[in-house]
This record gives C-alpha cells, structure tokens and sequence, in this order.
C-alpha cells in the first residue's frame, strides 16, 4: 500500500521551470516584460493572464475532487454567468452585474451540489446534467449570438490592471488567497481531507459530510462563475457557445498535475494552480514556437505525459531500484 | 432478481418513454424509428460495450472517441490513398488500437498513474495523430462499402436493420457473455471493489488492466470502423466527445462510476434511452438548438433522478425483507 | 497427533529481514512450519506478525532473508506465486471483494469452466457445500459485502482453506468470531493438520494458543524472540516472552460491587427500533456504568448501538439525555450530547487511511468544535502525544499516516479519537478487537478508570468473560431483540451464556 | 405552399453567423407559411445523420442539409431518396460521389472567400513586403481549410506577400486573442506584422482586441481581412479598426424553400448550384449602414 503523503511541490515547480526555460529557447523574448498603457506586457505575463481562468477554476475542483467527486458543470457555469453579466452590464451598474452573475453561479453550484449530497447522484453524472444544459442555458440568455457590452467597468475586469498587474491575475490571487484562508485557516481542509478519504468514518465522527459537499459544490461553481465573468471581460462580450468549452477537462488536469488524487482525500490548493500555470505555460509555448496547429494536440500529450511521469512515485521507485542495481 | 432491479428500473423507463413518445408522434411507434435507433447508435453501442468493462473496473477511458477517429483517417488513407484492401486494414487498424489501449493499460498498471489523465493524455494522442494524418474529410468509395451499406434486412413497415446495427448486438452478447460468464469477467469486476484485495486474493491485477483497456482500444477501433461504413468517410473531427455519450451511457445503464458493479445489458439501454431523446428532439423540431440541449440535460435528470428513487425504494423494501429471511 | 520432529520442516523462513523507510519492522527473523502442524505466531501490536506474512506472500518485496518451502527456495514476487507455490493466506483485514457474489469470492480466479465460460450452477453448488463445513448457509449469489464482518472472514477462511495449499496461514482471523464460530474454525483447522497441512496461526487469545497450536514463535519489535513448544510453555513465560516484562495480571477478576447508590442518568432510550431492523428496547445509561451488549453474531449488537448514536435513524420510541428529550437523528447531534462512538468495522467505519494519526486522533473533536475554531497544531500536536503516551500507541509518531499503523494500533488511535472529545457517554463495538494481552489489560483498565471517572459506557464485546469483569449490567441480544437484562450479581459468564442459550435451546 | 414541412440538420450553434443562419431560416420559412424543424447536430456527422433519418421516419416533405464535412452522406442521403424525399444541402457543399441524391445546393464557395480576402489584400499593399499571421478555423475543419487554401491561392505569385505565422484560433473571439498576442510577443511586439487574415470575423474581433492592448493599430499600422461579415466587424470598421470582410450570406435557406416550393408545385428542377454571393465588404461601404442592417438578424 502507497499512501500518499502531503504535497512537497518539487515536481511540479520543476515541471514549470523546464517548461518556461523551453518557451525561452523557442522564443527568446520569452522572459521581456515591459509597461503597455500602465499594465505588464510580455510573454510571461500572457502565461498568468490566459492561465487565470483556468487557476480559478481548479481552485473550486480541486476541493470538489478532494472530496472524491468531479464537476464537468464548470464549463457552462462560465458560459452562463459570462452570458448574465454580459447581458446586464450595460444596464445596471457593476454589482448588480456582479451579484446576477455571480448569484446564478451560487444557484447552479446549489443545483449539482444537491443531486450529489443531497439525491445522492454521482458527481460525473449529476454534473454531466448542468454541462450539458448549462449551455443551453447560457444560449437562451444569449439567443446564440454573442452579446457584446460597452461598459468600462466591467471590461476593467478583463483588461484593467491594478499597479500594472491585469486584473485576471489579481481576481484569481485574491481568490486563491480567500480560499486558502477559508479551507487551511478553518478546519475545512482537515474535513475535507477526512470526508474524501473515508466519507463513512467522517459522518460517524460527527462531520456534517452533506453540507460541506453541498458547500464545496458551491464554492467550485462560484469561481467558475468569477472564470465566466472574467472570460466574458476579457473580449468584452459573452459567446454562450464557446465560453468555458472543455476548460473542465484543462481543469481536472491541473488538479491532478498539482498532485491531488481523483480518489479524494490530500489536496493541495496552490498546486492545483500551479498546475494550471504549468498547462498554459504549455499552450503559450505551442502558439509562441510557429509549429503549424496539427501539432498542438500531440505536443500536448507528450507533455502531459512527461510532467505526469516526473510525479510518479512508482517511476522514482523504479529507477531508485536501477540505480542500486548500477551500482 | 434484486441485483438486477437498476437495469430493471432502466429498461421500465426506456419503454415508458417509448411509449410516451408514441403516443405524441404517429409515426414514432415504428421499425423503422427502431431500426434507425440501432443503426444509428451502432458506434456509440460498441465503445459503450468497452467502456462498461473499464469502468466497471474502477477506471475510465477518455479516448475512445479520438481513437475511432483516428481509425477512420487511418482506413481512409489505407484505402483511398495507399490502396490497402479494405480487410487487411481493418485487421491492421484493429491491432494498432488494441496496442494502443495496451499501452495505456500498461501506464496505468506499472507506473500507478490516474486512467483519467493517462486515457486524457491517449485522447490528446490519437486526436492529434488524426490531424497529423489528414486535417481534411477523405471519402471512401471502396466497393465493399458500399456493398456493406447497402445490405440491409427490411422490416415489415419500412425498417431497414443494417449490417453495423446487427454487429452492434452481436459485440453487445458477446461482451455480456465476456463480463458475465467468464474468468476474465470477475476479474473485472474484483479490481473495482478493491484493488488492493485483489491483489491479495491471488489475481494478477496487472495483465487484467492491460487487457481492460486493450478492450475498450479494440472495441473502440472496432466502432471506428462501423463509424467509417456509417460515414463511409474518414475524418479527423468524427466522433468528438463520444466518451461522454460512452460514459453517460455506462453510468444511466445502472453501472456504478466507482467501480465493482454494472452490466452490458444496462449500457445496453443506456445507448437506447440516449438515442430516444436525440430521436425525440428531432421529431419536435421546434426546439432551438438552446432549448434542445437544455431539454436534452432535464431528460437525463428526470431519468436519473427517478430512476434513483426507484432504487432506493425497492432497497428500503429490501433490507424488511432481509430479517425474515434465515 | 504431534507431527513427526525429525521430518525436514515444511516451511523454512531464515534471516527474514523489511523496513519500511526508517522503520525496521522485521530484522532477521526466522520461522519454522512443520508439515501437519499449527503454528502460533505471536506478538504485541505492531511487532511484525502481519509484515512476516505479507513479506512472505509477496505482498512485501522483503530485503534480506530465504525462503524455502519443502526444502526448495520460493521467492513469490506476488500473491498469486504464493498461492501458486502453495501457500494461502488469510490477511489481517478481511481482503475480499464486498461487490462480487460470495460464490464468486470463493472461486475468483479458479472458477469452474467448461469451453471457457464459468459454470454457475456448479460453483454455487460448490460454494454451499463448502460453507457448510463452516456451518454457514447463506445466499451465494448475494454481494458479500452484505454479510457482517464475522461471516466475510469465515468467507475469506473458507476460500483459503479450499486452495488446497500445503500452508494455510490465518492472520487474526478469530478477532471478529464468537466461541461457536471459533470452535468450528478450530475442528477445521485440526482436520487440516491431520493431513500433513501446515498452519500458521495468529491471535492474541491466549487460550486460543493453547487449545489448537502446537508450537509457538513470538516477536517481538520485529525481532524473534523465541519458539517453543506449547505443552512446554506456561502462559506466564509466554506472555513475558511477548511483552519483554511482566504483565500485572489484575485484568481477570470482577471488581468488587460496591454497594453505592446508583449514579444519574445520563442517557434513558426507550421502546428505541426500527421496524425490519431491530426490535424496540429500553435502555438506561448511568455516570459511571458500564452496560454490556451480549449475543451471537448477528444478533443485533451492532444495530444496538448504531441506533443509541443516531448512525440509524429510530421510528419509534423516545430518547431523553439528563432528563430531557431529545432527537437523535444523526451522530453529529449525539455527539453535540457528549456521546461517543467507536465502530467496529475499523476500515471501512473508522480509519481515515491516509491521514496522519494526529488527524485521525482530534478528528472526532474537532468536528465537535466546529469548523470555525480549528485547533491550533500545538495543540493538535499535544493532544495526539498525550494520548500516543496513554494508549501505547506504536510507532510512536503522530504523523505517519494510519494506514501504515498495525491492525491493534490503528484500533487504539479510534479510542484516542473519542477520548479527546471527553464524552459522557462513550459506545465501544468490539474494543479490544485485535489488541494484544498487554494492550488488552490496558483497556479494560482504562474501561474501569473511565467509569470511576463518571463516564458511561456502553461496550459490545464477543468476549464473555471480558464483558463479565467490567459491566455493571449485561443487555443480551438474540435474533434482533433485547431478551434479558443481567445486572450486578446476575453478572456472570454462565449466566449470560444461559440467557443467550436459553431460546435457542428450545428452537433447536 | 401552405403544408409543407421541411426538416433542417443544423451544424449547431457554435458561433454568431450560424445563429443568423439559423434565425433567418426561421424568419423565411414563416414567410412563407412553411413548418421548420431544427435539429441541432451539435457539430457532429453522426448527430446530422440520425437527424436526417429521424426526418424520413416522420415522412416529412422535404430535408435542409447543411453538412458538417463533406463526406459520409451517400448512404443517408439514398435513404432520402428511397423515401423520396428531396434535399437541399445549404451553406457548404459535398463529395462529388453524391451528385444525384440531393435537388440542389445552396451555398458559397469558401475556397473562392478565401481567395477574394488573398486578393484583396494583395491589391492593397501593392508592392510592400508584408508579413501576414493567419488566424485558422477548428483544425479539420473544411472550411478552414478551403479558406486557408484560396487566401494562399489569391496571394500566390506576389512574393512580397508572406504568411510568416498561421495557428488556429477555432473561430472563437477568445481563441482569436489569445492567439494574436502570442503573434504579436513573437513578431518583435508586433512591430514586423503588416497584415492579419482570420478565417472568421469573431476571432479577427478578437485579435483587434489584443493588438489595441499591445498599443498597435490595428486598421492603419496593421490591415486585417477577414470573412463572414458579421454586424460587429462592421462596428470595428467603423471606428477604422478593421479593412475588409467577405461576406457569407446567411439566407441560405431562402432561395432553398423556393427551389422546394417550385419544385413540388410544379416539378421545376432547379440548377445544381445555387451560388451565393460573396461580397466584398471595406471601410469605403459605409459600414455603420451595413451594421444597422445586419444588427437584427441574429447574428
Ligand atoms: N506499509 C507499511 N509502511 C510503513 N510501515 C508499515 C507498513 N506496514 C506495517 N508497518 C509498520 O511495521 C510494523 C509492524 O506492523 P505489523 O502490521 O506487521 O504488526 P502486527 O504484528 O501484525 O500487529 P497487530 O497485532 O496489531 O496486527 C508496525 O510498526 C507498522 O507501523
Ligand atoms: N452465521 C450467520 N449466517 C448468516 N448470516 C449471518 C450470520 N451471522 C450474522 N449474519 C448476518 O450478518 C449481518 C450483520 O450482523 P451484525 O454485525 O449486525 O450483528 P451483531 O450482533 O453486531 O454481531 P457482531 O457485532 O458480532 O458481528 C446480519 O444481517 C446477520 O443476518
Ligand atoms: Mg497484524
Ligand atoms: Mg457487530
């Protein structure tokens, strides 16, 4: 039995660095990073921004998959709090936006939330119900065109920049922050830990195992809905059709990349972010090299597969054991 | 009879609907809608079939639906462009995705990594070597396709049961017979209840994964090759997102996410039930393109979500029983 | 019946060494298996017994030591090498599959076939003739995991028995077992010895040790200490060879009964059931009692308390705690009461595998906290030392991961769990399940200092004479009902065995 | 034409045109007392095949195909033709092998857009050396493709015309700007860009986006052609961000419905080809005219 200890974050830090150090030799301005307008600009910066989304939404799943379960819902959820916010912005001021959208993102994390905890429903399938209607959803509000806003505000939320940092980049670190509070702060993450280890045991110790879920479902859908209004900013319009289209799966991938177990049980929040910056460190890597776009997909996958292998405990152990038999 | 109430209880509903639908549409109750139901799901039946093995074990493969897509550029090329008889690069195709999906198995199994991420990276994989062989749509026009196309079996009332529909219910018994009444069969349930035990109750868990997922690449290629007599095309985009419908087929068929329970039959109906509320939606017509996939999303709760109740039911039911019993 | 000395031995283990990072769980240990013999091999908590076998069977790759079966060098690299060189094991926790049928459990992997295709009708056929020999007739079709905990491990057993293997090894396979149950283990086990089958053994019930086994090796910190033959090893040797030291042996006599006036009522249940689960009881819990639950298996024990915490939800019946009502609809709300509860299926209702055992140790009474007030690690950290310190918990390091702990370790850190919330009224299911004598003694004295202390306890226990040492009152189960209640003098092992009989006499 | 009923395999809803696509077949179809249903494919063959047989079951008069790829419909469309149902194929057309199962087929030519947009920008800058970055369509998609081919097609034999970087943006406004900037940070800061072409407008919106963030502009420092001509490329027209686009009609459906009207009616067979019009859209076009034209019709 291989019991998983916590988090160091070697590989994965090491992971990044390689992958940054060969985004530098594809391209050498890699690394430059200057002001534009008030706001960093370059490369690196690209990595954080575009890789913001993504970020806010692994925080959600990583806390959903360390409780053992999943959320393919993320996606839409974007689409139809971006479709919401887009819709209103410019109508109403900037909180009301917000709160519509970010309220919908409450109810929607409610609604799986509840199949799962509450009707008991198989996380992949009761989120399967929201990922798939939840685009019809965003649709409806959009009518299937793509409902463009003029409303500074808002745009600030996709292009503005706080002391020349984009606006994405500062949501996601406060809400990175927010949440580390919230879970390592509390005793949130020891029960969350708990429940995803051994749901059983935790509700016979007195965990309130179905309100936390019910929670957590929650809170994954709100950074989903913060991701939407983000990517709604950042083209200053919602596009219900494209809007968050397989970023569950970019998602998932860098939970498990930040080293968080499919099975529930040790988490690891800022890793999982981590693992974010890894996967689109990558994608900037691919689009900065000038291969053609056929490319793109095998690239990923070896990558993918490489940053995996570097984690496996099992690989360490098994060239440990070469090594010693080297020698 | 109990273990068997969630397949039950899907099957109910199937024909529930069925009927509902008929009732709304003259023209539904037919062999031919019945027909077109399996002709058309031919594809997703077989990769449910592996997919039902996979998960049963307690894993999951992302890509199967890259990997019939990748097989119909590989048989458009062999065919079209190099000429290859059409069987010969069936058996070749076939061989390719079961190595395939013996590699994987072999990642998963040695190197202790995720099936999820491992069978995501296959998917990444096999979608881009598609693109790698040809971005664009290659038609077919290979003799035999046509030939196979065109052999149907009428039904009485204008039902056309093709070739691919009666292969599909072929590799639906013969996977049934596989899970149910073989060694190979327990010894995919046993990892799904726990690995470890598995283990040490003696079973090779190693060489058992390999050939799950072997299966599910083999099955898969198998329903690329359908999916080319469907098509009679090749195309690097065909079958995008199918291991959802694979996955949502599995799981309404009553098999468990998590492993150690489910059977072929339940995938079976799970094809079905999904197809019915395609064919219900294209028989309204009225639906928006919105409207259809939020419709789509509250069938598939309407049906989870009673076909949970019912189970959890007829449980309470049974655990009364239980004491009278010795 | 003693097997012939001069025989070359079955199983020869010599110089058997495994650590597991800087924990050197066995270092050169040896061990002797003579064909037709039963073999105990015996130890305190996390001696080494388990690592043995699994480093034996190929579960453990093992560092340094041979191994030779019949005089020929086996190394199994897997478990299905062991069973193939012919060695079948019984592990510690039951290692069955909970999803498959129970016939399916018995013949994975060699299920009868014919053109391939498994043939059902003859393993279920094959299936109930061999549980009858264990005196079991249950529904072979049925997921085992359907079955308590007792009947899995006769399950595991009989699957073990039947590979016909020249070594049977069972791992505490009685921990979980009444007195019948262990009686027709025994008779098996014998009739298997006859017929030149090796056995090891291993237990922590001493008279267990004398009643079937015919030599002993002891461990000791995963070192060998000794073997011996049985007949030529008092009890008292035996049991300073395990513990290095004396055992105070004051465990086995009844305290006193002192005459004071019985304590306030901390919890009354009454006409408590759940229709198709257990029949309507009463039930009154004082400060400083200790109530025993006494059946055969399946009686209804378990259920017992299940609904006394609120895991299972009553339909009848009224609960009132210091006189007051109340609902007790889930555990968080019993133990809002100050109730306590340590399940008995460690693994699958205890233990969080992969938490650390200082998390596993304040889980119960952080929950009780709340999420708001997290515990400060110092003082996480202290209580998990304190408690480590009084339970002997070993290794004694709160931040390995439980999983890694042996079987009796893990069982004191779920004690530990509970006795950081301070309960008022703590509900022990099979406490001593799988703990060594020195530990044993460690608990039934705890038990009794708890009370004094004014706790009330609550505590089911196969273990007869056990439950007649420490309880004050002795509720006995049958057939999913409370039939008779002992208390104070009444106390006593024949008089419960009699009132557990006394039905079933006639019913039979 | 009162009665009719016309079954429509839609491609899906992925991006604004197709949604006006849609709409205005709506819109034409209630014109002209017609009953439409709209099967959404959700971008997938297999969808549109089932949709197609669903339609035959349902005997219904006539089938508005607007195929996905162009390959795999043989054995559908004789199906069709076996029930004797007419089809149309809108918007793309199909392999050659399948001439005689459909009535006719409305659509445009991409290879010929993306030659207009080549063209156009060739006669533009004239003899300037330009580098161009071309925003891709979805990988595989056959419309990329052809766009992709007749862009090379109009540029070809202007040596001074390059295309120096070309990833995909998969039509999406998000793709598009990502997209750009990693062009723009790989091209000196921009600096050495002349040109951008994107396959759709959504995506070239998008890359006007980042090339204004990167303090470019784009319309006067950089020329961007693209094709589809939705309202809001016409916006950045407007406000002399954006050049040209070549238009891709949404009515398809229109004169599809009156070849099937003329058709039952009185049997007229109609041409094989309906080709549509793809125009040619600059800043010269009073684009805020064409914007208010276009605004409504659910683009
Ligand atoms: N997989 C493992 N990784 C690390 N340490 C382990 C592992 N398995 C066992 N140990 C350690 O090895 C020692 C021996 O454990 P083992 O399970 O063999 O004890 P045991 O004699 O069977 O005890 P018990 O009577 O409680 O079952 C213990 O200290 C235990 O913590
Ligand atoms: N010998 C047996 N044969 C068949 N079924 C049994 C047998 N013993 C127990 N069972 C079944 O196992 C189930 C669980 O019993 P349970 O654990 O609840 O009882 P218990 O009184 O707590 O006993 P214990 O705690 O000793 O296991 C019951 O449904 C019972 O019918
Ligand atoms: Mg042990
Ligand atoms: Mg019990």
């Amino acid at each position: 039995m291989t019991l998983r200890q916590p988090h160091s974050g070697v590989p994965q830090i090491i992971a990044l660095l390689v992958i940054l150090a060969v985004n530098w030799i594809v391209s050498p301005q890699f690394f430059d990073i200057r002001l534009q307008d008030g706001r960093l600009f370059g490369s690196l910066i690209d990595v954080l921004n575009r890789g913001a989304p993504v970020a806010l939404l692994s925080i959600g799943m990583v806390l959903v998959i360390a409780l053992r379960g999943i959320d393919l819902s993320v996606g839409a959820v974007m689409a139809i709090c971006g479709a919401i916010a887009a819709s209103l912005a410019d109508s109403h001021s900037l909180p009301v936006t917000l709160a519509a959208a970010l309220g919908v993102g409450l109810l929607c994390g409610l609604w799986n939330g509840i199949l799962v905890a509450g009707l008991g429903i198989q996380p992949i399938v009761a989120t399967l119900i929201l990922m798939v209607a939840g685009r019809g959803i965003a649709q409806l509000i959009t009518e299937g065109r793509i409902v463009t806003f003029t409303d500074p505000a808002l745009a600030w939320i996709g292009g503005g920049s706080i002391v020349g940092v984009p606006a994405p980049v500062a949501i996601t670190a406060v809400m990175l922050l927010v949440t580390l509070l919230l879970v390592r702060g509390t005793a949130l993450g020891l029960m969350i830990e708990a429940t995803g280890g051994n749901e059983r045991a935790s509700t016979l110790a007195g965990i309130g195992t179905r309100a936390m879920t019910i929670a957590v479902y929650v809170w994954c859908s709100l950074c989903a809905a913060m991701a939407g209004v983000i990517a709604a900013a950042d083209i200053l319009g919602a596009d219900a059709n494209n809007a968050g289209l397989w970023l569950e799966l970019d998602a998932i991938l860098a939970v498990v990349i930040g080293g968080t177990s499919l099975f529930g049980g040790r988490f690891s929040i800022s890793l999982a972010v981590l693992g974010a910056l890894i996967i689109q460190a990558m994608n900037t890597g691919i689009l900065l090299s000038g291969y053609p776009p056929q490319f793109n997909l095998v690239v990923k996958a070896v990558v993918v597969m490489a940053v995996l292998l570097v984690q496996s405990p099992k690989l360490a152990g098994l060239s440990a054991a070469l090594r010693r038999r080297a020698r | 009879m109990r273990r068997h109430l969630p397949v039950l209880v899907t099957t109910a509903v199937f024909v529930a609907m069925f009927v509902a639908c008929s009732l709304q549409y003259p023209n539904f109750a037919s062999t031919r809608v019945v027909a077109n139901l399996l002709t058309d799901n031919a594809f997703l039946g077989i990769v449910a079939v592996g997919m039902t093995f996979v998960i049963i074990s307690g894993g999951i493969d992302l890509s199967v639906g890259s990997v019939i897509g990748f097989t119909t550029v590989f048989l458009a090329i062999a065919i079209e462009h190099l000429g290859w008889p059409p069987a010969v690069a069936f058996v070749v195709v076939l061989v390719l995705a079961a190595l395939f999906g013996a590699g994987m198995g072999a990642v998963i199994h040695y190197l202790e990594m995720p099936p999820f991420i491992v069978t995501l990276a296959g998917m990444f994989l096999a979608r881009g070597a598609s693109f790698l062989m040809s971005t664009e749509s290659i038609a077919i026009n290979a003799p035999l396709y046509a030939e196979i196309s065109s052999t149907v079996i009428r039904l009485p009332g204008g039902g056309r049961l093709t070739l691919i529909a009666i292969l599909m219910l072929v590799v639906v018994l013969a996977g049934a017979v596989l899970l149910h009444a073989t060694r190979f069969g327990a010894n995919v349930y046993a990892p799904g209840g726990s690995r470890a035990s598995t283990e040490m109750m003696g079973v090779r868990v190693g060489p058992a994964t390999i050939r799950i997922y072997l299966l599910s690449s083999l099955l898969a290629g198998l329903s690329g090759i359908v999916f080319s007599l469907y098509t009679s095309s090749g195309y690097s985009l065909s079958a995008v997102g199918v291991e959802l419908d694979a996955i949502a087929a599995v799981v309404i068929g009553g098999t468990l996410l998590t492993g150690g329970y489910g059977t072929v039959f339940g995938t079976f109906i799970g094809v079905l039930i999904q197809g019915l509320i395609q064919t219900y939606i294209s028989f309204d017509g009225s639906l928006s393109s919105w409207w259809a996939k939020i419709a789509t999303g509250l069938l598939l709760f309407a049906f989870i979500a009673f076909q949970q109740l019912s189970v959890g039911l007829s449980r309470r039911g049974r655990r009364m029983a239980g004491v009278t019993a010795p | 019946m003693l097997p012939d000395v001069s025989a070359p031995p079955l199983l020869e283990i010599r110089g058997l060494s495994k650590s597991f990072g800087p924990v050197h769980a066995l270092e050169g240990v040896d061990l002797t298996v003579r064909g037709g013999e039963i073999h105990a091999l015996l130890g305190e908590n996390g001696a080494g017994k388990s690592t043995l076998i699994k480093a034996l069977t190929g579960i453990y790759s093992r560092d340094a030591g041979t191994v030779r079966l019949a005089g020929e060098a086996i190394a199994p690299a897997t478990a299905d090498e062991a069973v193939a060189a012919g060695i079948a094991t019984v592990y510690q926790e039951v290692n069955l599959l909970p999803n498959l049928s129970v016939a399916q459990n018995l013949y994975l992997g060699r299920q009868p076939t014919r053109f391939g295709l498994v043939q059902r009708a003859e393993m279920r056929r094959r299936a109930r003739d061999l549980l009858a020999g264990f005196g079991l007739s249950l529904d072979v079709d049925a997921p085992l995991g359907e079955y308590s905990v007792a009947v899995q491990s006769l399950v595991a057993i009989a699957r073990a028995v039947d590979l016909s293997a020249r070594v049977l090894i069972l791992d505490e396979p009685t921990a979980s077992l009444d007195a019948n149950e262990v009686e027709v283990l025994f008779s098996v086990m014998r009739r298997l010895a006859a017929r030149g089958i090796g056995i090891v053994f291993v237990t922590h019930f001493l008279d267990q040790v004398y009643a079937v086994c015919d030599r002993i090796t002891v461990l000791r910190n995963g070192r060998l200490v000794g073997e011996r033959e049985t007949a030529r090893l008092p009890r008292l040797e035996l049991v300073h060879m395990m513990l290095g030291r004396e055992l105070s042996e004051a465990t086995h006599d009844r305290a006193p009964v002192v005459d004071e006036a019985k304590g306030p009522v901390v919890a009354a249940f009454q006409g408590i059931g759940k229709s198709g689960y257990l029949a309507p009881f009463d039930l009154t819990l004082r400060r400083g009692d200790v109530v025993g639950l006494a059946g055969l298996l399946g009686s209804g024990r378990t259920e017992t308390v299940r609904l006394v915490f609120g895991a299972e939800r009553a339909d009848c019946g009224s609960v009132a705690v210091d006189g007051r009502p109340v609902r007790l609809t889930n555990p968080r709300e019993a133990i809002r009461h100050g109730f306590g509860y340590c399940p008995e299926e460690r693994k699958t209702e205890g233990i969080v595998a992969e938490l650390t055992v200082r998390e596993n140790i304040v889980l119960a009474l952080q929950a009780r906290r709340g999420i708001l007030k997290p515990l400060a690690r110092r003082e996480q950290d202290e209580i998990a030392r304190r408690f480590i310190r009084l339970l002997d918990i070993r290794p004694a390091d709160p931040e390995r991961p439980i999983g890694l702990l042996s079987g009796g370790n893990q069982q004191k850190v779920l004690l530990a769990r509970w006795l950081a919330t301070e309960p008022r009224l703590l509900i022990l299911d099979e406490p001593t399940r799988g703990i060594d004598v020195g530990a044993h003694a460690e608990i039934i004295r705890l038990i009794r200092q708890l009370c004094a202390e004014g706790m009330a306890l609550l505590v089911v226990s196969s273990e007869l004479e056990e439950i007649a040492v420490y309880a004050d009152e002795v509720a006995v189960l049958r057939d999913r009902a409370h039939v008779a209640m002992l208390a104070g003098a009444d106390v006593s092992v024949p008089a419960i065995l009699a009132a557990i009989a006394g039905e079933t006499l006639r019913a039979a | 034409a009162a009665d009719l009923t016309v079954g429509f395999s839609q491609i899906g809803s992925e991006s604004g045109w197709r949604a006006a696509e849609t709409t205005v077949s709506k819109a034409e179809a209630e014109k002209r007392g017609i009953t439409l249903k709209i099967a959404d494919a959700q971008q997938k063959q297999e969808n549109q095949i089932k949709a197609i047989r669903a339609f035959v079951a349902q005997g219904v008069d006539a089938i508005f195909l607007a195929p996905v790829v162009s390959t795999g419909w043989e054995t559908v469309l004789a199906e069709a033709k076996e029930a004797e149902i007419p089809v149309v194929l809108l918007d793309r057309d199909i392999d050659p092998s399948g001439k005689d199962l459909y009535l006719t087929a409305v659509t445009s030519d991409s290879v010929h857009e993306g030659r207009v947009a080549g063209e156009w920008l060739v006669k533009t800058v004239g003899d300037k050396t330009c580098n161009v970055v071309e925003l891709q369509g979805t990988v595989g998609a056959s419309v990329a493709t052809n766009r992709k081919k007749g862009f090379e097609e109009g540029i070809a034999g202007h040596a001074n015309v390059t295309i120096v970087r070309s990833q995909t943006g998969e039509f999406t406004r998000a793709k598009g700007k990502e997209v750009m900037e990693s062009f723009i940070k790989a091209e000196g800061g921009g600096k050495s860009i002349c040109a951008v072409y994107a396959h759709n407008d959504d995506m070239m919106v998008g890359a006007i986006q980042a090339m204004k963030e990167a303090g470019l502009k784009p319309g006067s420092e950089i020329l961007t052609v693209s094709i589809d001509a939705v309202p809001d490329i016409f916006k950045a027209m407007a406000a002399g961000e954006a050049n040209a686009t070549v238009e891709l009609t949404p009515n398809m459906a229109g004169p599809a419905f009156d070849a099937v009207v003329a058709f039952k009616e009185n049997g007229t067979v109609p041409p094989k080809w309906i080709q549509t019009e793809s125009k040619l859209y600059t800043s010269a076009d009073d684009p805020m005219k064409v914007y208010e034209s276009k605004k409504d019709l659910g683009y």
